[in-house]
């Protein structure tokens, strides 16, 4: 019975042709990934002021639904049905556009996440790249909607978050290429595999300097505090976004959440060995929990999504020129220097990089 | 004997060194010690290996002592060739730099160039050995050189006299012409013999002699001629043969013992050693030895009338020196290469001799030059006094002196030559010989006979020059006597030349003077012209000058014309100074004013920043500072470009 | 299949697009930098298509090193742009004529 | 039609409607988004041929830092646009009867089959396997063949920041800093002054 209705459910698969089969299968994949990213983000904003609240000795969200857990969902409706207002002056085609070129690579950029072994949608070979040429595509997100809203304060922060994040991308870079050394691959999967062994063969370890580099670039990256300059409530009121409302803002807000995800992702990946267990070679890395799988990933890039959230509770703002002299005097000399003592422990057969 | 070969240049050398860089160190006596040991040593040496080849009929010695470079074949070696007319040479170069050298003490006494002095004349001895000692073009060319430097340096030798300056000057411009001459002789040697070593030249000598060059078109050279000419227009400037005979008066300039050396032993004495050395190659060319044979008559005359009219004792003697040296030539036109390389010998003695004599006399007259301000200095220098007159009567061929032996030979060798111009060679020997005794004697009559006419501070301190002046005076003097008893039957009929000097049978002259024994010699010469001249000339010198001097006032004024032409050297230096000095500095000026101010100032630097001036005058049109014109006209451009490149 | 001529027809409209835009636009020097832009583009994509259909990477190489000069040139012009406007306040070529001799 | 040239079609249709988004925009920022449109679309012809490395890094210099200098340089400038656009119309059929002269020159000239090349034999060039790493393929002939020039073009980017800094960089003498450190070093002494003086009687 089951066996015949997949058989006649294949075979009517079976008269699309290729490229449409093709599509489909690509699709559904991107459904399947899609989704829970966007229940995370949902979650996400749950999580982040409950967390803050919590650190700031208050409870948080609470009155909708148990404990607030539906508090998202009501979110998500109100922003929904709330009137989407574009100012006198404003170029309207961009206005409407900059959210979508603002969350689109940050979603776009799940293709290339291998979430298990295998488990890609896109297994390209110039992962790292893609990754890279993705997240420097977001600032156009901002920028539009800074020029399109036509006012001063959305300008000052457009300008402001383009300047951060053009200037933290090559930190970023740098700090991925000291990755693709210590892997010599530019594919994610291949980067994780070369990260096997248990706790002690993680790149962190040897990419110290990198990793911190990497993640509070990251940060600066995606315009959360302490770097978060961008919308700086008390100084721009709301910087690039301030004209925006409704589902607008929310997609803005989604973009956010879900570069937070991915930065977090991207560093469990490339510094903490994805959906490797850390008792790799105490126990068989077929066991369900202690073993290898994406359990371990989602748990450390959740680890990391709390860092960001720490972070926001912890620091007050940066100064802008403090961002920038961090970004040009501080990191990038440090990611040079930690690349050319990689290069020379490369070319002396030193430690992790022995080829 | 290989390392005493190697030791006789360079304990010259060593010397030279020693006293040129560490002068101020090692002190004057030092210097003198050093060097004079340097050249001691050399002389030893050399009368070591005189003794060795000569006396013990030693082998020939040939070899290479080290290669330089080979370039495409063609070797650059230092070597040594010594045979007979080689340690003859050495024996003579040492033995009178080393009488130089200790006379030196004596004059240079006060000089504050005393080390530097020392050093030059060493340096000169180890120049002149390596010339002589050469086996190859190259190593000749090196000595050649090197004298020609150290003379400069030596002629120079008082750079603050301005004439000293002149003079150097004018010796080194001038022997750039003669080796101009010479180079390009060696060049012709390298090219068409493909060897600079003289044995392997000489061997293919014969077959050069067959070959024939064009060097103006449509005319043909024969190349051996060519190859002696030229080589000879070395022996000019060095030899001092008209007309490269300028510098040679004027190298008085310098002190007087390098004078005689210049003089007797080294320097003028290359040009008849080299061509002596190279007489395998003369013989092939009848021209070569003509040429040869005319301008050392001419030489040999005409400079010794110059040396009637000198007043300066030392240009006396110089001219002398230019009129010997033209006997020298003569003998080597003639073919009588032992003739002339013996009366070299002869004639080495007895002017160092006269040269050191008439020093002696300079220092005794407090550095006084001109011989009408002296006179009867025979009471107060009669050592001096002796040694001049033996000096002198060699230089005029007093019979049984050895510049008789000398002399009297070539004289006979050019009465025998059948070569074209021997004619007019003899006549101007012959006369050349009463010359020679009415200079020589008039000179030395002046000098030191006759009335005293120096000042009277001069007078009061006149005494006998010291020891280091006299001894070598003496010792010169004699070999000047007898030397010519002791070698000439050897070295001129006998076979002393035979391994060294080739003559074709049709050349040999000397063979045809009969020789008994030297007294015959002495004897046969009676029967001919030449002795009855220098009596002539002697008592010719010695009525006008001792018994009647107002004949010699007389003739100036009755000859004034000759007189001025002889008093004016014939004007040579006149015509070189307006025709090359001026004529140079006129052709540089018009290159100056053509070349460089007009066409590559004006035209060239001028001119062209004028045209760009114009164009850019003209292209500024073009130009309208508005960017879109010149991005018009390259789109115009590139579609000409895609329009050129389709059609083709 | 496409064949190379598609490719190098595509790189020739892309050509000539720019050289109309540097055309049309002959006042605005931003615009003129970007059809600079534009026409590299074109030209890259020509070298691309020949390293592809001749299996010769050095066509890549090429690209690569056309995409630094441009960055470089890009980064220039623009500061010059800045300190014109900073100097001149405009950028209108037809202004920016100071250079006429 | 087969897929790849189905894409291929698009991606230039995008391509050239980008381009000339660029050239006849009325707003510059527009011509700067459709200059990126246009990147993006080479982007995937160039993935279309094979050249990863180059798409990506296309996308990530000149889409990711190139573009957003002209944006930022685009914005900050008070630019009279309709100034800027006088005589557009005007050059308009100028413009385009060159472009289109140029277009058809090249296509002519620029064939390949002017370079020796039979139409045929470059049609369909093999696909590489599916392991093919382009990226390395690049290095490899980057780091050896052409390392020279690589070096070259990495000193002509130092130059180019450095010119770019230099010109642009400026002090203004009216902006006013603060130095931390100097205010985290200050002592009382420096900023207080205590003053004995007798109360003031009544």
């Amino acid at each position: 019975m089951i066996d015949s209705i997949i058989d006649t459910a294949l075979s009517i698969w079976g008269w699309f042709p290729l490229w449409s089969q093709l599509l489909f299968e690509n699709l559904f994949f991107i459904v399947i990934i899609m989704v829970p990213l966007m229940l995370s983000v949902a979650y996400v904003t749950y999580a982040e002021r409950k967390i803050i609240g919590y650190m700031q000795v208050r409870i948080g969200p609470n009155r909708v639904g148990p404990r607030g857990w539906l508090q998202p969902i009501a979110d998500a409706v109100k922003l929904m049905f709330k009137e989407i207002i574009i100012p006198t002056n404003a170029n309207r085609f961009l206005f409407l556009g900059a959210p979508i070129l603002s969350i689109a690579p940050a979603l776009a950029a799940w293709a290339v996440i291998p979430f298990n072994d295998g488990w890609v949608l896109a297994d390209v070979n110039a992962a790292l790249l893609y990754i890279l040429a993705l997240t420097s595509m977001g600032v156009y997100g901002v920028i539009v909607a800074g020029w399109a809203s036509n006012s001063k304060y959305a300008m000052m922060g457009a300008l402001r978050s383009a300047a951060q994040v053009v200037s933290y991308e090559i930190a970023m870079g740098f700090a991925l290429v000291g990755v693709l050394m210590a892997s010599s691959s530019l594919n994610l999967g291949d980067i994780i595999s070369k990260q096997q062994g248990g706790l002690s063969s993680w790149f962190v370890w040897p990419l110290l300097p990198l990793f911190f580099v990497y993640f509070i670039s990251g940060v600066a990256e995606t315009n959360r505090a302490p770097f978060d300059v961008a919308e700086g409530e008390s100084e721009i009121v709301a910087g690039f976004h301030v004209d925006y409302s409704g589902m607008a803002f929310a997609v803005f807000f989604l973009a956010e959440y879900a570069n937070i995800i991915l930065i977090a992702a991207l560093t469990s990946i490339m510094f903490f060995g994805g959906w490797l267990s850390p008792f790799e070679g105490l126990v068989s890395a077929d066991s369900l929990l202690l073993g290898n799988g994406m359990h371990w990933f989602l748990a450390k890039t959740a680890f990391f999504i709390f860092m960001f959230l720490w972070l926001r509770a912890t620091f007050p703002r940066y100064r802008y020129d403090q961002i920038m002299r961090l970004g040009w005097k501080v990191f990038i000399p440090v990611t040079i220097v930690w690349l050319f003592v990689e290069a020379v422990m490369v070319v002396m057969q030193v430690g992790p990089w022995a080829v | 004997m290989e390392n005493i070969y190697l030791a006789i240049p360079l304990a010259s050398l060593f010397g030279a060194i020693i006293a040129g860089f560490f002068g101020r160190q090692i002190g004057r006596i030092g210097a003198h010690t050093v060097t004079i040991a340097g050249v001691g040593v050399s002389f030893i040496l050399s009368l070591v290996a005189l003794n060795h080849i000569v006396f013990d009929g030693g082998a020939v010695y040939n070899e290479s002592v080290y290669t330089w470079m080979v370039s495409d074949g063609l070797k650059f070696e230092v070597g040594f060739l010594i045979d007979h007319l080689t340690v003859m040479m050495m024996a003579v170069v040492t033995g009178v730099s080393l009488m130089v050298h200790v006379y030196t003490i004596g004059y240079m006494h006060d000089d504050p160039g005393y080390q530097r002095f020392f050093s030059y004349i060493s340096l000169f001895t180890f120049s002149m050995l390596m010339l002589v000692m050469s086996n190859n073009f190259m190593q000749l060319f090196f000595g050649w050189e090197a004298v020609g430097l150290v003379s400069y340096l030596l002629i120079g030798f008082w750079y603050k006299k301005e004439t000293a300056i002149y003079a150097n000057l004018k010796a080194f411009l001038v022997n750039r012409v003669g080796d101009f001459g010479f180079i390009l002789g060696i060049a012709a040697v390298v090219m068409y013999a493909g060897s600079l070593d003289y044995i392997e030249v000489f061997q293919k000598a014969e077959q050069i002699a067959g070959l024939s060059i064009v060097i103006i078109p449509g005319t043909e050279w024969s190349l051996m001629t060519v190859i002696c000419i030229l080589l000879f227009i070395g022996a000019m400037g060095k030899s001092a043969q008209v007309p490269l005979h300028v510098w040679l008066p004027d190298s008085m300039e310098g002190p007087t013992p390098i004078s005689a050396l210049i003089h007797a032993a080294t320097m003028v004495t290359a040009g008849i050693f080299m061509v002596a050395r190279m007489s395998p190659l003369y013989e092939w060319s009848e021209t070569a030895l003509s040429f040869v044979l005319v301008i050392g008559a001419i030489t040999a005359f005409f400079m010794g009338l110059i040396g009637i009219v000198q007043n300066d004792i030392k240009r006396v003697v110089a001219y002398s020196t230019l009129s010997q040296l033209g006997y020298m030539t003569v003998a080597l036109g003639v073919s009588a290469y032992s003739a002339a390389v013996f009366h070299l010998m002869t004639h080495a003695f007895f002017k160092a001799l006269l040269f050191l004599a008439a020093g002696s006399v300079i220092i005794a007259m407090h550095h006084e030059q001109d011989i009408r301000k002296m006179g009867g200095l025979k009471k107060y220098m009669p050592i001096t006094y002796w040694t001049s007159l033996i000096g002198s009567l060699a230089l005029i061929g007093f019979p049984g002196f050895s510049g008789f032996f000398s002399k009297d030979a070539i004289i006979e060798a050019v009465h025998y030559s059948q070569i074209p111009g021997s004619g007019f060679a003899y006549l101007m020997v012959v006369l050349g010989v009463f010359v020679t005794a009415f200079y020589s004697f008039r000179m030395f009559f002046l000098v030191f006979h006759g009335k005293e006419r120096m000042d009277e501070h001069t007078k009061e301190h006149l005494h006998e020059t010291p020891w280091v002046v006299t001894v070598p005076l003496i010792a010169l003097a004699i070999p000047s006597v007898v030397i010519g008893w002791l070698t000439v039957e050897y070295m001129l009929f006998g076979t002393y030349f035979a391994d060294s000097i080739v003559v074709k049978n049709i050349h040999n002259v000397l063979g045809q003077i009969s020789f008994t024994t030297e007294f015959g010699f002495i004897e046969h010469a009676f029967h001919g012209l030449a002795v009855y001249l220098a009596l002539a000339g002697l008592i010719a010198a010695w009525y006008i000058y001792l018994v009647n001097p107002k004949i010699a006032d007389l003739l100036q004024q009755k000859l004034a014309v000759v007189y001025r032409l002889l008093d004016k050297k014939y004007w040579v230096d006149e015509v070189y100074f307006a025709v090359f000095g001026n004529g140079s500095r006129k052709l540089g000026n018009s290159f100056w004013r053509i070349g460089d101010v007009g066409v590559i100032d004006g035209f060239i630097v001028n001119g062209s920043a004028k045209l760009v001036g114009w164009l850019s005058g003209v292209m500024r049109h073009i130009q309208t500072g508005i960017l879109y014109h010149y991005a018009f006209a390259m789109i115009l451009g590139l579609m000409g470009l895609l329009l050129f490149v389709y059609v083709k | 299949m496409i064949p190379l001529s598609s490719y190098l027809t595509l790189g020739a409209i892309m050509f000539a697009i720019s050289i109309a835009g540097i055309f049309i636009n002959r006042k605005n020097v931003i615009i003129i930098l970007m059809c600079i832009e534009l026409m590299l583009l074109a030209v890259n994509i020509n070298f691309i298509a020949f390293s592809y259909f001749m299996g010769d990477v050095a066509g890549q190489v090429f690209v690569f090193f056309i995409l630094t000069v441009a960055a470089a040139e890009a980064a220039i012009g623009l500061a010059i742009l800045v300190v014109l406007f900073r100097n001149r306040r405009t950028i209108n070529v037809a202004e920016l004529d100071s250079m006429k001799g | 039609m087969s897929f790849i040239e189905i894409v291929f079609y698009v991606f230039s249709g995008v391509m050239i409607l980008g381009a000339l988004g660029v050239i006849i925009s009325r707003n510059p920022v527009h011509s700067a988004l459709s200059l990126v449109l246009t990147f993006f679309a080479t982007s995937g012809i160039w993935l279309l041929l094979e050249a990863e490395f180059l798409a990506i890094t296309l996308v990530l210099v000149y889409v990711g830092a190139v573009m957003v200098l002209f944006l930022f340089v685009v914005m900050m400038l008070d630019i009279n646009v309709t100034k800027m656009r006088e005589g557009f119309m005007r050059f308009l059929p100028v413009g385009v009867l060159i472009a289109l002269l140029l277009a058809v020159q090249m296509v002519l000239v620029v064939g390949p089959e002017n370079f020796g090349f039979e139409v045929e034999q470059y049609a369909s060039p093999e696909r590489h396997a599916a392991d093919y790493n382009n990226t390395e393929e690049l290095g490899k002939v980057l780091y050896t063949e052409y390392v020279y020039p690589f070096e070259i073009a990495s000193v002509i980017l130092l130059v180019a920041i450095v010119a770019a800094i230099a010109l642009t960089m400026r002090r203004r003498p009216e902006t006013k800093y603060q130095t931390p450190g100097k205010q985290i070093m200050v002592k009382k002494e420096d900023r207080l002054r205590i003053v004995k003086m007798d109360a003031e009687k009544k």
